[in-house]
């Protein structure tokens, strides 16, 4: 028995046949409570990686995506969660780009879609086939801008917003969430859709520094993180560097995570490897083509790259190493400072993977 | 760099079409790839006082190298200030934003845009694509939208898989009775012509044809019954090579987004 | 004719005949056409004071209170507007405190109420007369929260929110912009309060640093500053420096209004004089308890203290040399930096501006 | 600095009792005036580890004075973040607050509290007070509410002139089945006595008196019927000295809010 009243129109096109499933999202006062039983008062979070994953990841989570795509993105910390084997994962975010990880080991079982693939370097072909083997099932279907504006209404404390987004699209017909109204003050036709407030279980955010109680700094695109972190029931920051809380308090302007929201800290630097971690490294434009050129290709393809980088890697210095170790790290910080107009202009032309070229470099 | 000799390729014809698009002291938001460089290009050239905007945030940055992805750092180079998503897409809404640029896996006859399948079952489709992305969000609320991407009776048909984006909906009035923002699509570009929507109907109509096109040409590419413009229909005005060179040289001096695509 | 379907039960207990005034703060088509009208490139946008207020603040205009009753708020472009004799206008704010002065001099004749008085220092006895003799009619009741989510609404680019905040309190009662209505994802009984997005039509804010284009840094509470930029029809900057728009880029983060929103750049050092601007000057603690105190016992007092100060200065320096000039200064920013942690800790206390005990001193 | 041989005032015994309220881990919300008082006496007692909000969004400042005002730079001092006004309150419909404090004008015997007229015709007032500010905001959203005022008939009516802010409405499940979230108003706060609300009713009743309080006098001083509570009434915990030094040397020592106002 589901608690909510989903648009029937939507369940119906995506053939959910348990509607409970749909429920955690939007299960305010679940929540609620579980932000009322935390610890409130600063206290010592820090952990490893591997029990921050192992305690607050639980099968049956709605996880989301962070980040943008595959910047400051928590690639590590989700590469642990793939090899703790969590299951029956949900997935949201806006990009959700990085759910096909997860349901390629069989951890993430349905999808909050709202965007995969690598825009210019291709849609995700792994992602189709998964999905027509029946290896995910999608619960919902949203633009960018709705997720957005499901996790700041629920940022903002409120049920929920309307929008004049995804209107008259096929996307309200496959989303049980969403409901089109009238808007309530106006006289004249005037169509809106109610987008309710979203409530994940577990994030993972990747920041560029935090204090031992949770105070976390993110530097460069927020996305949506600091909505999430307030929505989320469980926030599990990773930090490129743990700092003193007053380096927080004196020195750290602009996207600030309030401690209280986080359960666990863990120091992580290079995190977001292989993405992009503003200030501090470039993605590697390389390991991405091989992803969507050579896994895109087929299952077993896909299979043989993942387990080299995700099962054949213990943690993120393994994971560099393989990459080129000290010259990555090297190359990686010029080109992203660069990027940012704080190193010199560089050449940025780079060996473009190919499926006919693999010059095995990946800076 | 590139090599100045060799002839302008489909993708930089495209670039510089669509930069026309823009006007000087517009602000513009940009998808990824080609608009990129259409929109780089015409800052370059006719539209220096323009202000482009990122769906990750960025917002009028320094201008630097190609950006890699809508999330690069190159999207928001020293920008004065980062928009939260939300923030971003809201702009369209409040009227803060001109014109923007998406790309498109199917467009129909009433420039409804297709980014999610390609086939008519939702559960097993021929092809999943990327989904709607910030694609949606822009068609919904900005005020112009210019929609890009290859043309093919596929690509073209008179109704699409999956309706992304809406556009002109079913024509007519029907976008506005439906309580979307904005003009909805006022031309679509392709490789093989610029397309506008007749005023009433709101029909795909033929603009311009690049040279050697002919409307039948046009025709036999389209899944739907194009609209013939009255009188003779206009050559689109090709890449000049001052464009041209400054697209090599200047903006995609990589071809980034500007070399035909390799698998 | 009103344009829209206000809740009556409000509008008969606020006994509002012509509902049409109601209409501009919830017209979002006017809005966003302005918005589209504006100048949308980068444009030298500086000019006076005079001349801002002169073009942008318009008879029966709604304005924004801004900062936090006497924290950044643009207290000295106010004065200006009282002394250009502006007409009819609404006022709305969270707080709304300064209202007053407007009121006394006939600027504003409506209220979007949230807040009035100097907390501890008292109610607003002023606006007790000023109300009940007819000198401003309420045109709507909000609670603070209530008016940020209405102007956060209109920043998040959308129709309106949800609230749980003014539900089952009389504050519905007296607000024709609310109206309650049933949660639609929910089957149980399960009310809501419909706010909806709020654009005013001029704000001014004072920032603590401007690019002549508008862009525009603001250090401590951005309070609804932020959301009011991006709702309001037309957005004065005052600033108390004019910085190249490098400064902005490179050295300020945090808190940025971009510059698209602004239709006038205002250089005005000192411009939130009396009150507190951060990293600046301290408020005149005796200045403002004179005011409640002096003030708020009679109109003939308000008359002659406000005519003293507002009429009685033709500009912010004029104003800082009747608090004391330059050991004024000296004395306000220490105070602020002080209460900031960024001066050594100093002796707070002063002499209280009492009636019986008037020491003459502003700082 | 105040002398410390002069006996407690009331408004030193309130910011104590308030204090006692306040339970060591928790986030508190806290209003202008004695409720500052108390959090920062709480901070410096029995509750080292609380984190304090204020609503022009200042969050967990290193302690400094006493603040003049909630807008004061005291309640954001060297803060890790300042949230704008919004996302403030949300924080107490999120449940990342646990207890808030408000003062009133007038209680009723539900707990609902009035800062907006003094009078029951809204347009000709006796006063007009200030209006909500957050007032309504907290004690619609908030896990657990004190408040906090002076004791009347008039300031303690059957039925205030104007709710605000709804306590327990009209008793029962009422607030609950008007949509309201949290546990609405746990304690009442004046200088006579701590009351509490009956659990099904919820209606007032005494929970302690001050010293030389009979139940009688606090009838007589409120406009409704009280409950009373089983057994005997207990006496509230007068502020100890050691507590009545640290107000008056470290909390407020200039009397910012501890002193009896003057005129």
């Amino acid at each position: 028995m589901a608690k909510y009243l989903y648009n029937q129109e939507a369940v119906a096109n995506l053939k959910l046949s348990d509607m409970s499933v749909l429920d955690r999202l939007v299960d305010f006062e679940s929540a609620r409570a579980a932000h009322l039983k935390k610890e409130h008062a600063k206290k010592d979070k820090r952990m490893s990686l591997a029990e921050a994953v192992s305690t607050f990841v639980q099968d049956g989570d709605v996880i989301t995506d962070a980040g943008f795509s595959y910047v400051r993105t928590p690639h590590q910390a989700f590469n642990e969660v793939i090899r703790q084997g969590k299951k029956n994962l949900q997935m949201i975010g806006a990009p959700n780009t990085n759910q096909s990880f997860f349901i390629s080991y069989g951890c993430v079982a349905y999808s909050h879609n709202s965007y995969s693939g690598a825009e210019m370097r291709g849609i995700d072909r792994s992602y189709d086939r998964m999905l027509k083997a029946g290896r995910v099932k999608i619960l919902s279907e949203w633009s960018h801008g709705g997720v957005a504006q499901g996790f700041k209404a629920a940022q903002l404390g409120t049920p929920g917003v309307f929008s004049k987004q995804m209107l008259a699209s096929d996307i309200v017909r496959y989303n049980p969430y969403l409901k089109v109204m009238q808007h309530p003050l106006r006289g004249d036709h005037d169509p809106v859709v109610f987008v309710p407030a979203l409530y994940p279980d577990v994030a993972i955010i990747h920041c560029h520094a935090a204090d031992k109680y949770g105070n976390a700094y993110i530097y460069g695109p927020a996305v949506n993180d600091l909505a999430v972190a307030a929505a989320t029931r469980k926030l599990i920051i990773t930090a490129e560097e743990i700092v003193p809380e007053n380096d927080i308090r004196y020195n750290k302007k602009g996207s600030i995570i309030p401690f209280f929201y986080a359960d666990a800290v863990v120091e992580l630097p290079f995190g977001a490897v292989p993405g992009n971690m503003p200030g501090y490294y470039y993605w590697s434009r390389q390991w991405w083509e091989k992803l969507m050129r050579f896994g895109g290709a087929s299952d077993e393809n896909m299979k043989s790259f993942l387990d080299e980088w995700i099962m054949g890697t213990k943690d993120q210095f393994e994971f560099i190493d393989k990459l080129g170790g000290a010259k990555w790290i090297a190359e990686a910080r010029r080109q992203t400072k660069a990027a940012e107009g704080d190193n010199e202009d560089i050449d940025f032309s780079y060996e473009e993977y190919t499926l006919k070229h693999d010059s095995g470099l990946y800076y | 760099m590139q090599d100045l000799n060799v002839p302008a390729n489909p993708l930089e014809t495209l670039a510089y079409i669509i930069a026309q698009q823009i006007h000087d002291h517009s602000i513009v938001y940009i998808g990824t790839g080609i608009p990129m460089v259409a929109g780089i290009l015409a800052k370059k050239t006719h539209a220096p006082n323009i202000t482009i905007v990122y769906e990750s945030g960025g917002q009028d940055p320094i201008q630097g190298d190609m950006p890699w992805s809508v999330g690069c750092p190159f999207t928001w180079r020293k920008s004065p200030t980062i928009m939260e998503m939300s923030y971003s897409f809201a702009q369209c809404y409040n009227g803060y934003v001109d014109i923007g640029f998406l790309g498109f896996a199917q467009v129909d006859m009433y420039g409804n845009v297709n980014t999610h399948i390609i086939g008519k079952d939702f559960h097993k489709p021929k092809v999943r694509l990327t989904g709607s992305g910030g694609n949606n969000d822009l068609s919904s609320l900005t005020e112009n939208m210019v929609l890009v991407g290859l043309q093919t009776p596929d690509k073209f048909p008179e109704k699409v898989d999956f309706i992304t984006s809406v556009g002109h909906l079913t024509g007519g009035n029907s976008r506005q009775e439906a309580g979307l923002i904005g003009n909805g699509p006022s031309a679509v570009i392709s490789p093989w012509g610029v397309y506008d929507f007749e005023p009433v109907s709101k029909r795909m109509r033929v603009k311009t044809l690049t040279p050697g096109v002919t409307f039948d040409i046009a025709q036999q590419l389209t899944g739907f019954e194009l609209l013939r413009p009255a009188g003779e229909i206009p050559e689109t005005k090709l890449i000049t090579p001052e464009a041209l060179k400054i697209v090599r040289t200047e903006v995609d001096p990589r071809g980034v987004f500007t070399t035909m695509p390799t698998a």
